[in-house]
């Protein structure tokens, strides 16, 4: 299953989605909202999708990671919407015959998803800015305060 | 021709909009990319700006259609 | 928290307990129960553990992965007594600030865990055959037999 | 003297027993290590076999005493 959400994501219920009798082996990553960026205290985070291209893009991933390690289930969730800090932002779950395949698959699809797949973050900090991360070229920065 | 085009991330923000109907002077995603760098020029300080048709990446060569899907796509910061 | 236990191993307690807020990323595996080894049937697997080593020695690999990684965030918990197909075997949930250390450390933990913890798993097949996973020298495969 | 040694996996099966007391000639792991292999010859045909002295891995040349915590190690097998 591939899902977008604006709820918090279950992540039992992704890691029973990506299980398998078959596999020996279920690796997940999940990736949840940090407090701090570059030294900044962050407040919030609002996730937007462009959520049909979002998820064909996830399952172009999959597909690939399933003919590369040969996955016997796999799950992945995106939550868009506000976030705070410690809240699950995307859970990934494959599973695999062994445990090295498990591995290298999961970190290809984060790796791919964070390269490929239409999601953006907008940081909100202590002191009032915002930012759109990675967005702006270098000796542009001064862009970010302009967009608010 | 007239297209429609979706803004994500960053690029609403510069565009204003969440979306925008576009007269377009040719009829390629190169066309659609110089037309936008005129009008927007704070786009050009973008990392990159990939242009979405019909929920694919489309590369500078891929025609546009009216009826086409377009999306701006700033760079990705999911996950 | 390091356990281990003879009962179903709650995953989610796990992830909870590795999760951290100044962490972004969380890395988890999951070894469960395979329903066939090398083309023979599992009908079930014993599992039992030298458990006061056992936990000293997962003790020791945590702290090495935390050395190694800077961990912000670690939970360890291995199941004991007889387990079926499908059975949650072991789970590592690992969280650090960015996630490449916590694939990394994910995989030195369970990778180390199966050359250094004192837990061992008996195999019982479908066709009445019994084994000690990869106790034996080659050659000298008749003592899996010879030992029920 | 007399060492207590716990047996388990493999070596358990083995030896028959989860605890065997074992009168011992010599005074270090690499002793008990060879009285072992006389008195239980199936031990040698195992991958490995570690002695876990007070629950740390031990070395042939470490010293055993009557009161310590003695353990046969068969290859493991977890996760």
């Amino acid at each position: 299953m591939i899902e977008i959400i604006d709820k918090p994501i279950d992540v039992q219920k992704i890691i029973s989605a990506a299980s398998s009798r078959s596999g020996g082996a279920v690796n997940v990553f999940i990736g949840t909202v940090r407090n701090q960026t570059s030294s900044k205290k962050v407040t919030r985070l609002e996730y937007e999708a462009y959520e049909p291209m979002a998820v064909a893009e996830m399952n172009k991933i999959i597909q690939q990671a399933d003919k590369q390690w040969n996955l016997t289930g796999w799950a992945v969730s995106h939550r868009v919407g506000t976030l705070h800090p410690g809240d699950v932002a995307v859970v990934i779950a494959l599973s695999t015959a062994h445990r090295k395949e498990s591995f290298e698959a999961c970190q290809y699809v984060i790796d791919t998803l964070k390269q490929t797949v239409p999601i953006w973050k907008k940081e909100f900090f202590e002191d009032g800015d915002t930012c759109f991360r990675a967005s702006i070229k270098k000796r542009q920065t001064s862009l970010t305060l302009l967009i608010r | 021709m007239v297209v429609k085009i979706k803004a994500f991330g960053i690029s609403r923000d510069i565009i204003g909009n969440r979306e925008v109907a576009f007269e377009l002077t040719g009829t390629s995603v190169g066309d659609l990319r110089n037309t936008l760098a005129t009008q927007y020029p704070d786009l050009k300080k973008l990392k990159s700006l990939f242009i979405a048709v019909n929920q694919e990446y489309a590369s500078d060569e891929a025609p546009l259609h009216e009826t086409d899907e377009i999306a701006l796509i700033p760079p990705v910061s999911g996950g």
